[in-house]
C-alpha cells in the first residue's frame, strides 16, 4: 500500500469539499475559532482550513461527543417508553488530522470494543474517513516518538497527507481510504515518482526520548504509594484541562435530565478523574481523597492500567495536557523523573 | 414510591362554574405517583374532609394535594384533617384554582388547563415534602422590661401580678419617667403624682421585680424565650445596701447650682441628689459631672471636699465605686423608653432636623416648652405651683401657647402628629386660668385632634368655659422688647397677620423618641423608623409585638402616645408575655433553615443576610476532637423562615423546610409539561 | 529576586513557615512551586511571566496542600484581594498565612510569555490596574513600577456587546459558549470559588444540568457569574485556564460593572470592607422594579 | 404561528412570588373578581429573599416565555429585609442575563402588596402583552435538540 500514492492540488482539494458537501459528506478539519485558537471545525469550504497548526483540542470530540444523548424516554400511566434516536452514521470526512490525534483512535477502539461495542462511537468511526496529516511540526512538549508514535505515524489514518509543492501528497492506508479515493479519484491525480514514499516529517526531533515507557510502567505498577505521586500534585488544582485537550481521556457520565414529570433524555457526558466528584460515593466517602491521588490516576491509568489491559499506552504524546495546564504541569518532566528512578539503583 | 391523592373542590359554583373540576381530578389522576384523585361539591366541608381523611386511611397516602382556595383559607383545615387520618400535617399541601384562577378568568377552557397546571405543581411539590415537627423551645418565663416610665411601670407590673419575674431596667436614678413630672393629668385634671407614686412604691417593693434603676441595657443575645441580658448599673457612688435614704448627704454638698433634669432647668440641685421627693429607689446619687472632688479627680488634683461622705453616718458613699455589669435570662423583653420632647434650639443634634431659632427657645428665658409649664403649675415644682414666668419671677397676665412645634412639619423633620399636644395645651390653658384668674391665654393651633374619651368635651371646655382664645395659625417670630414679648402671626381663620405681646410663651414641641433607641433597637434586633420609634410587627394585628420574637414594645417609644394608650399597651405586652410563659415549650412552625453540616463550607454569607440574627457558628470536629470546620448553624428559635439564606447559599447548603430548593425545582418541572 | 530569595530562605531557615508559595521556571515559562527547604528558595523568581493568582490554594478545599504547615503566599497586589476575599469570607485567618506582597507594574497574558513589557503586551486585566504597592501584606518587596494606563480590552468589549441588540448578544454567546466542555476549569482556578459542593455537582436537585449543551451551559456560566457577583477580584485566571477560551472575564466584567455602578463596591485588598452580598441599602435603585 | 386557524400564541409565565404580600394581593384580585390574563402560573415563596436566580433559568429551561417576581414593597418585608437583598441579587441578575442576550422584556419584577390586588392585575396583564409582543423564547428552547426518535420501546414497570 505505501506506493499507492496520489497527489492532490489545493484547488482539487477545494472542489473535493465543495462535492462532499454536495453528496451531504459532512467535511472536519482544523480551523479558527472566534478566539482565534484553533479547533477541529465542521467546514463549509476550504477558506478557514488551517492544517498547519496543532488545534487546541484533539480529534476525540468528534467520535466522542462532549455531550451526546442515548435516548429519550417517556412516562405513560403505569408505563415507560423508550425512544431510540436516529444513529449518529452521518458520512463524515476529517481532513487534515494531527498524527497524534488520529492515533488515539485505534488505541481508544479497544476499550469502546472491549466487554461490549459502543454503539455510537463505532458508528460514527464507521462513517468517517480520516485524512491524516504528516505533521508539520511540534514544540517542546511534543513527545510522540517516546510513546511508540512519529510524526508520520500512519495509525489510525484512512489517508496520509503530505504538503508538497503543489498540493497534497495522498497516501492510501486503509481499504476504507482506497475506496475513497477510487470514489473521488476525479480530484486527485497519480503522484509523481510513485515509488518515492512520503517525505520525512517536520523538522526532526533532536532530543533523546524522555522516557522509557516500559520502564516507567513496571516503576509505577510497584509505586502506588510512592511520596512522589504527594509532591507532584501540589500544584494540580484539578480542573481537568488536560483530560479535556486529551485525544485518549475517554471517560464519560451518564445521566438522566427530565425535561418535566413525565419526559426527559439519557445523555452522556464527558468526565474526567481529575475531579473529586469522578470517584465520590453516595455515601459521600471519596476512596481518591484529594489531588495526589487523582494526578497519579491519570498517569498510572495512561502508562500502566491501560497498558496492561488492552497492550496499548494510552497517550499519544501530543502534549496538550502540558500545554493548556494553567500550573504549567507537565508530563513528560513527571514521566522523565520516574523513569530516571526506574533506571538508576533500586528501580523497579 | 409516592403515593398522591388529589382532591379537586368545586366551592359550589364559585370553582365548578370556570373551572371543569372532573377534567382537572381526570388530568391529574394520569400523573406518576398520583393513586387518587377525586372532585366534590365542598370539600371543606364535614364530608369533604372525611373523603381526604378517608383516602388517607383506605389507599395509603403519602401526601395530598387538596385543589380548592387559598392556602391563607383552608391550608390549615386539611392540614388538621391529614393529621386527624394519621397523615403528618406537612404533607398536605392546598392548590389555589380559585382566588388565583376561577375567580379571575372566564375562559373555560384556559381556567381549566390553568388549574390542571396549578394542582400539577401542588402534586410535584408534595412529592418531595417532608414530615415535620413543631419546633418546641423551652422558655426561661421571665421578663425584662427596659424603661421605668409609666408604661414599663404598667407591664411589669402586670406581668408581676400574673406570677411571673420580672426584671425592670430604668436609666434614670428613678422609675417614674415623665409623667412625675406631670402637675395634673387630661382629661380629668387628677393629680399626676397622686395616682403614679403609688404605683412606683408598688414596683419596689413587689417580690416579683428585680429593679434597676439607674442601669441600662448594655447587650442582647439570643432569641425568643431565651434571651441573656447584660445591664450595665452605673456608678451611683452610694453603696444602695448601706444608704437608708436620710439625705444628710444632700444637705451637705456645697454644690447646690446644678440644674435639675427633673426641674426642666427651672430648679437647681446639689451634685449628689435625689431627683424628687417621691424618687424610687430614694438613693442619692452623685452626678460625677458636678462633683467637686470627681471635677478634681480629672484634673488630677487630690481628692477633695467629701462633705457628703462626712455628712453620711452610715458610710454608704463610695467615690471608688465602679460600674458594674450583670446578667440577666429572660425570655421575652417589653421595651417601654418613652420619648423626650424636641429640643426647639438651633442645636438638634441631628442633621436632618432643624430647629426653631426664630422662637428664641434658650436665648428668651420666658420661652419655655410643655414640661416646663408642667413642673411651674406643679405643687411640688420650683414655684410650688404659682406660674411665676422664669426672667424676672413675676406672674403672666398674657400666655401665649403654639402648637405643632416641630409636629407635622416635613421641612423640620417630622411629619407626624404628636398626638398629646392638642390635649396637654387646652389642659396648661385651664390649669393657668385655676391660677390665674385675670390671665389670658392665647393658643395658635392648626387643627384641634381631640380623639378620644372625654377629650373632645375637654378642649370645648377649655374654650368655652375657661376663657381660652383659639386661633388658627401658626407664629412666624417671638422677640423680647422690654418686658413683654413679642408674637408675630398669623390668623388663617380671618386671614390677617397678628402681632400681640405676651409675658411667657410655651411651645407644644413634638414628641421624639429617647436618644439612644437606635443603638437599643440593634442590639434589641427589631426594626424602627426613620424617627426612632420602634416598628410594630403590624400596624393592625400585632400592635404591640416587633419583628423580632419575644419582643415587645409599649409606650411612647413605639409611636407619640399619651398616658391611657401607654397603660393600654403595656397591659397588652404583658398579656402577650403571659401568654408566652403560659408553658414551659415554646412552639413554632417548622419552617425553618436547616443546614447540611457535609456541605456547609462556612462563607457565612447566610449570616450576613439573615435578618434575625439566627445563624451561628458551629464547630465541626473529628474523632480525635479537634475542630476541622466551622459551619453554620441555624437557630431554630430565631429563624423566621423566610429563606434568603437559601437563596444566597452558593451551594445551597442551607434548605428552608417546608420550601426546599427540591420542592420548588419540582414545581418548576411540573410547568415544563 | 534576590530580597524574595533571601525573604523566603530567612523565613523557612527561622521556621516561622514551613512552605514558601511562589513562582519558579517551568518547562513552559513561569509556573507555581511550593517551596519546602531553604536551599529551595532559589528556585523563586518573579517577573512579568508570574500570572498565576496563587491564593486559590490558600482554599480549605484543597485538602492534599493540608500538610504543607503555615504558608507564606507571594501576591500581587491584585491577587491580595483574592486573599481579603478568603479572609472575609472566613475560608482563611489572616493569623495563619504570611503574605510577601510583591510590588507589581503588570504581568503579561501568559506565563510562557516572551514578550517585554509594554502597554501592547500587558495582561489585560493590568490596563487601568491602580494597584503598585502591595497592602495586605507582612513583607514586602521588589521595587515600584509603574502601571499602564486603562481601559481594559475586556471593558471595551463589554461597552461593545452592551450596544448591541439582545438577539446580537444571544448569538455572540451561543457561538462562544458552544466551546464550553463544562470541565469546570474554570471553577477549580477560581480563588473564590471554595464550595465543598458545587451547585454544578448537586443533583437533587440538579440546577445546572451537567451536559455541555446550551441550556447546561448557559445555566452553568449564569450561576457561575452570579455566585461571583460583589465577590470576584477580576484575576482572570477564569479566563486564562478555559481549554475553551470563551471569553469569561466578560461575564464577570459586566457583572462587576453592574455591582460597581448600583452598589459602589470595587474589589478591595481589605477584609474589612464588606462585600455587597448580604448588605444593603434602603435606597438602592430599583428603576427596574413595577 | 404557522397554518391557519392556528391559535394565536398565549405565552406561558412562570411567577415566582411572596406568601406575605403578592401571593395575598393575588388572592386579594380573586376575591375582588379582577379578571386577567391566563397565562400566569404562580409558585408561592414565602419571601422574595427565598427567590433564587436559578428558579427563573429553570423556569425558561422548562419553557416559560416569560417570567415574574414579586413581593413587598421596601419596607413593607414580612421578615424586614429579605425583599432589600431580593432587589440586589434580581439587579444584577437582570443585567446579566440581559449581557447574555436575554430580552429584559421577558423579565417583570415588581413590588405588589396585600392590597394591591388591581396592581397585580395589571403587572399580569402588562407582563403577559409584553411577552406576546416578543413572542415564544424559542431561543431558549432551541439550546437542545435531539436526534429525531425512530423507534418507541414500551415496556411495563415492574409491580
Amino acid at each position: 500500500m505505501m506506493t499507492n500514492a496520489s497527489q492532490i492540488t489545493q484547488a482539487g482539494l477545494s472542489s473535493l469539499v465543495e462535492d462532499l458537501r454536495q453528496a451531504g459528506i459532512q467535511v472536519i478539519g482544523p480551523a479558527r475559532v472566534t478566539d482565534g485558537a484553533v479547533e477541529y471545525q465542521r467546514l463549509a469550504d476550504l477558506s478557514g482550513w488551517t492544517p498547519g497548526v496543532q488545534p487546541r483540542r484533539s480529534l476525540k470530540e468528534w467520535f466522542l461527543p462532549v455531550t451526546e444523548p442515548l435516548f429519550r424516554y417517556r412516562k405513560q400511566g403505569p408505563r415507560v417508553l423508550v425512544e431510540e434516536l436516529a444513529p449518529p452514521d452521518a458520512p463524515r470526512v476529517v481532513l487534515g488530522a494531527y498524527p497524534c490525534d488520529a492515533a488515539a483512535l485505534p488505541i481508544l477502539d479497544a476499550v469502546m470494543g472491549w466487554d461490549y461495542r459502543d454503539d455510537p462511537w463505532f458508528a460514527r468511526r464507521e462513517a468517517t474517513v480520516i485524512l491524516s496529516q504528516v505533521c508539520p511540526g511540534g514544540d517542546a512538549s511534543c513527545f510522540c516518538t517516546d510513546v511508540g508514535i512519529a510524526p508520520d505515524s500512519a495509525a489510525g489514518a484512512d489517508l496520509r497527507m503530505c504538503p508538497i509543492e503543489s498540493g497534497w501528497r495522498v497516501q492510501v492506508e486503509t481499504g476504507k481510504g482506497e475506496a475513497f479515493l477510487q470514489q473521488w479519484s476525479r480530484h486527485f491525480q497519480p503522484a509523481n515518482g510513485s515509488k518515492n514514499p512520503l517525505p520525512p516529517a517536520g523538522p526532526p526531533r533532536s532530543e533523546a526520548p524522555r522516557a522509557n515507557p516500559e520502564r516507567v510502567r513496571a516503576w509505577i505498577e510497584t509505586h502506588f504509594e510512592d511520596p512522589f505521586w504527594q509532591e507532584v500534585a501540589l500544584r494540580c488544582h484539578g480542573c481537568g484541562g488536560c483530560a479535556a485537550v486529551c485525544p485518549t481521556c475517554h471517560c464519560f457520565d451518564i445521566v438522566d435530565e427530565p425535561e418535566n414529570p413525565v419526559q426527559g433524555a439519557r445523555r452522556r457526558n464527558w468526565d474526567t478523574c481529575q475531579t473529586a466528584l469522578f470517584t465520590r460515593h453516595a455515601s459521600g466517602h471519596n476512596p481518591r481523597e484529594d489531588q495526589c491521588g487523582r494526578c497519579r490516576q491519570r498517569v498510572n491509568h495512561k502508562f500502566a492500567i491501560y497498558p496492561a489491559r488492552f497492550g496499548r499506552i494510552l497517550c499519544t504524546g501530543c502534549g496538550r495536557c502540558a500545554r493548556t495546564c494553567p500550573s504549567g504541569q507537565d508530563i513528560t518532566e513527571i514521566l522523565a523523573r520516574i523513569d530516571q528512578w526506574a533506571a538508576g539503583p533500586g528501580g523497579a | 414510591m409516592a403515593r398522591i391523592g388529589v382532591f379537586v373542590c368545586h366551592c359550589g359554583e364559585n370553582i365548578g362554574r370556570t373551572v371543569d373540576c372532573a377534567r382537572v381530578a381526570e388530568a391529574l389522576r394520569d400523573l406518576p405517583g398520583v393513586v387518587h384523585s377525586v372532585d366534590y361539591k365542598y370539600m371543606c366541608s364535614d364530608p369533604g374532609q372525611q373523603m381526604v381523611k378517608q383516602a388517607i386511611a383506605e389507599k395509603g397516602l403519602t401526601g395530598v394535594v387538596v385543589a380548592a382556595c387559598s392556602p391563607h383559607m383552608h391550608e390549615k383545615t386539611f392540614r388538621r384533617a391529614a393529621s386527624g387520618a394519621g397523615l403528618n400535617p406537612f404533607l398536605c399541601e392546598m392548590a389555589n384554582i380559585r382566588e388565583h384562577c376561577s375567580w379571575i378568568h372566564e375562559d373555560r377552557e384556559m381556567a381549566t388547563a390553568k388549574a390542571i397546571d396549578i394542582a400539577r405543581t401542588l402534586v410535584e411539590k408534595v412529592k418531595r415534602n417532608r414530615p415535620l415537627k413543631t419546633i418546641q423551645i423551652p422558655v426561661t418565663r421571665r421578663a425584662l422590661v427596659i424603661g421605668g416610665g409609666i408604661a414599663g411601670i404598667q407591664a411589669a407590673l402586670d406581668i408581676a401580678d400574673g406570677g411571673r419575674e420580672v426584671v425592670l431596667v430604668e436609666k434614670e436614678p428613678s422609675i417614674g419617667g415623665h409623667m412625675s413630672q406631670l402637675s395634673e393629668t387630661f382629661p380629668t385634671l387628677d393629680c399626676s403624682q397622686c395616682i403614679l407614686t403609688p404605683r412606683m412604691v408598688e414596683v419596689y417593693q413587689h417580690p416579683r421585680i428585680r429593679l434597676y434603676a439607674y442601669s441600662e441595657v448594655e447587650s442582647v443575645q439570643g432569641y425568643i424565650g431565651n434571651f441573656r441580658v447584660t445591664i450595665r448599673r452605673k456608678a451611683r457612688s452610694v453603696d444602695e445596701d448601706k444608704c437608708n435614704g436620710c439625705g444628710a448627704c444632700t444637705q451637705a454638698c456645697p454644690n447646690r447650682k446644678v440644674p435639675s433634669e427633673f426641674e426642666c432647668g427651672l430648679g437647681k440641685r446639689p451634685a449628689i441628689y435625689v431627683p424628687f421627693p417621691q424618687a424610687v429607689p430614694n438613693l442619692p446619687t452623685i452626678d460625677r459631672s458636678r462633683c467637686l472632688l470627681f471635677l478634681n479627680r480629672a484634673k488630677g488634683r487630690p481628692d477633695t471636699c467629701k462633705k457628703c461622705a462626712e455628712a453620711c453616718s452610715k458610710g454608704a458613699i463610695d467615690f471608688d465605686q465602679q460600674d458594674r455589669l450583670v446578667t440577666e435570662e429572660v425570655g421575652a423583653i417589653v421595651v417601654a423608653t418613652g420619648y423626650q420632647v424636641y429640643s426647639i434650639g438651633k442645636e438638634t443634634g441631628r442633621d436632618d432636623l432643624h430647629g426653631y431659632g426664630e422662637y428664641g427657645y434658650g436665648t428668651l428665658p420666658d420661652v419655655i416648652d410643655g414640661l416646663q409649664f408642667e413642673r411651674l403649675a406643679s405643687a411640688s415644682g420650683p414655684t410650688a405651683g404659682r406660674i411665676l414666668r422664669p426672667s424676672d419671677g413675676k406672674e403672666p397676665k398674657r400666655v401665649v401657647f403654639l402648637q405643632c412645634i416641630g409636629s407635622r412639619d416635613p421641612a423640620k423633620g417630622m411629619e407626624y402628629c404628636s398626638k398629646i399636644c392638642c390635649m396637654y395645651v387646652a389642659k396648661h390653658t385651664m390649669l393657668y386660668k385655676h391660677k390665674v384668674h385675670d390671665g389670658q391665654a392665647t393658643v395658635f393651633y392648626m387643627d384641634i385632634r381631640a380623639a378620644g374619651k372625654g377629650y373632645d368635651e375637654f378642649t370645648r371646655r377649655a374654650i368655652e368655659e375657661e376663657g381660652a382664645r383659639y386661633i388658627r395659625g401658626r407664629v412666624s417670630r417671638i422677640w423680647r422688647d422690654g418686658e413683654v414679648l413679642k408674637v408675630q402671626g398669623f390668623d388663617t381663620l380671618s386671614g390677617r397677620p397678628i402681632l400681640m405681646d405676651a409675658d411667657l410663651v410655651v411651645l407644644a414641641t413634638a414628641v421624639r423618641p429617647q436618644p439612644g433607641i437606635e443603638a437599643l433597637a440593634q442590639k434589641l434586633n427589631v426594626s424602627y423608623d426613620r424617627h426612632g420609634f420602634i416598628n410594630e410587627a403590624h400596624p393592625k394585628l400585632r400592635p404591640v409585638e416587633t419583628s423580632t420574637a419575644g419582643v415587645f414594645v409599649a409606650g411612647a417609644c413605639q409611636a407619640p402616645r399619651d398616658i391611657p394608650d401607654s397603660v393600654a399597651m403595656a397591659s397588652a405586652t404583658a398579656s402577650k408575655v403571659l401568654g408566652l410563659f403560659a408553658s414551659e415549650m415554646l412552639e413554632r412552625e417548622p419552617t425553618v433553615a436547616v443546614v447540611n453540616d457535609a456541605l456547609c463550607a462556612g462563607c457565612f454569607h447566610c449570616e450576613r443576610v439573615c435578618p434575625y440574627g439566627a445563624v451561628e457558628h458551629r464547630e465541626v470536629r473529628n474523632r480525635a476532637g479537634q475542630v476541622v470546620r466551622v459551619v453554620a448553624y441555624v437557630n431554630p428559635g430565631v429563624c423566621q423562615g423566610c429563606g434568603t439564606c437559601q437563596a444566597t447559599c452558593p451551594s445551597k447548603s442551607v434548605e428552608l423546610q417546608g420550601f426546599t430548593d427540591d420542592q420548588v425545582y419540582q414545581q418548576i418541572q411540573a410547568l415544563g409539561l | 529576586m534576590r530580597e524574595l530569595r533571601d525573604l523566603a530562605r530567612r523565613l523557612l531557615e527561622e521556621g516561622s513557615v514551613q512552605t514558601v508559595l511562589g513562582w519558579e521556571e517551568g518547562p513552559r515559562g513561569a509556573r507555581p512551586v511550593f517551596v519546602r527547604r531553604p536551599e529551595e528558595a532559589e528556585r523563586l523568581i518573579f517577573d512579568p511571566r508570574c500570572v498565576h493568582n496563587l491564593a486559590a490554594y490558600l482554599s480549605p478545599r484543597r485538602p492534599h496542600l493540608k500538610g504543607l504547615g503555615r504558608i507564606a503566599i507571594c501576591v500581587k497586589p491584585c491577587d491580595a484581594k483574592a486573599v481579603a476575599g478568603l479572609i472575609r469570607e472566613t475560608q482563611v485567618a489572616r493569623d495563619q498565612v504570611v503574605l510577601i506582597g510583591l510590588r507589581c507594574g503588570g504581568v503579561l497574558p501568559d506565563p510562557e510569555g516572551r514578550e517585554t513589557l509594554s502597554g501592547e503586551t500587558v495582561a489585560d486585566r493590568c490596563r487601568g490596574c491602580p494597584d503598585r504597592e502591595p497592602r495586605l501584606a507582612d513583607h514586602v518587596v521588589g521595587t515600584a513600577a509603574e502601571g499602564f494606563p486603562g481601559p481594559s480590552r475586556r471593558q471595551q468589549k463589554v461597552e461593545e456587546l452592551l450596544a448591541l441588540s439582545p438577539d446580537d448578544r444571544w448569538r455572540f454567546w451561543q457561538q462562544e459558549l458552544a466551546r464550553c466542555v463544562r470541565c469546570h476549569a474554570c471553577r477549580q482556578v477560581c480563588p473564590l470559588c471554595f464550595c465543598e459542593q458545587c451547585i454544578a455537582d448537586k443533583t437533587r436537585p440538579r440546577w445546572v444540568e451537567s451536559s455541555a449543551h446550551g441550556r447546561g451551559n448557559l445555566a452553568w456560566h449564569i450561576s457561575r457569574a452570579m455566585h461571583l457577583a460583589g465577590r470576584c477580584v477580576d484575576c482572570g485566571e477564569c479566563e486564562r485556564v478555559c481549554p475553551g477560551g470563551i471569553p469569561l472575564g466578560l461575564l464577570t466584567r459586566r457583572v462587576a460593572k453592574t455591582v460597581g455602578e448600583r452598589f459602589g463596591w470595587r474589589p478591595s485588598d481589605d477584609p474589612a470592607v464588606p462585600s455587597p452580598v448580604g448588605t444593603w441599602r434602603p435606597e438602592d435603585p430599583q428603576e427596574f422594579i413595577l | 404561528m404557522d397554518g391557519e386557524g392556528a391559535r394565536p400564541f398565549e405565552p406561558r409565565i412562570t411567577a415566582f412570588v411572596c406568601n406575605w404580600c403578592t401571593y395575598t394581593g393575588a388572592d386579594l384580585a380573586g376575591t375582588s373578581r379582577l379578571q386577567m390574563a391566563a397565562n400566569v402560573r404562580i409558585i408561592r415563596l414565602p419571601c422574595t429573599g427565598r427567590i433564587d436566580p436559578m428558579f427563573i433559568v429553570k423556569a425558561f429551561e422548562r419553557g416559560a416565555d416569560g417570567v415574574i417576581v414579586s413581593g413587598c414593597h421596601p419596607a413593607d418585608c414580612h421578615y424586614n429585609a429579605g425583599n432589600y437583598h431580593a432587589r440586589r441579587r434580581f439587579a444584577i441578575f437582570r443585567e446579566l442575563v440581559d449581557f447574555l442576550g436575554i430580552d429584559p422584556g421577558r423579565l417583570t419584577f415588581s413590588w405588589v402588596s396585600a392590597s394591591e390586588g388591581a396592581k397585580w392585575r395589571d403587572v399580569v396583564n402588562e407582563t403577559v402583552d409584553r411577552v406576546r409582543r416578543l413572542g415564544p423564547f424559542t431561543a431558549y428552547r432551541e439550546l437542545v435538540t435531539d436526534p429525531p426518535v425512530t423507534r418507541v420501546i414500551g415496556e411495563e414497570v415492574p409491580a
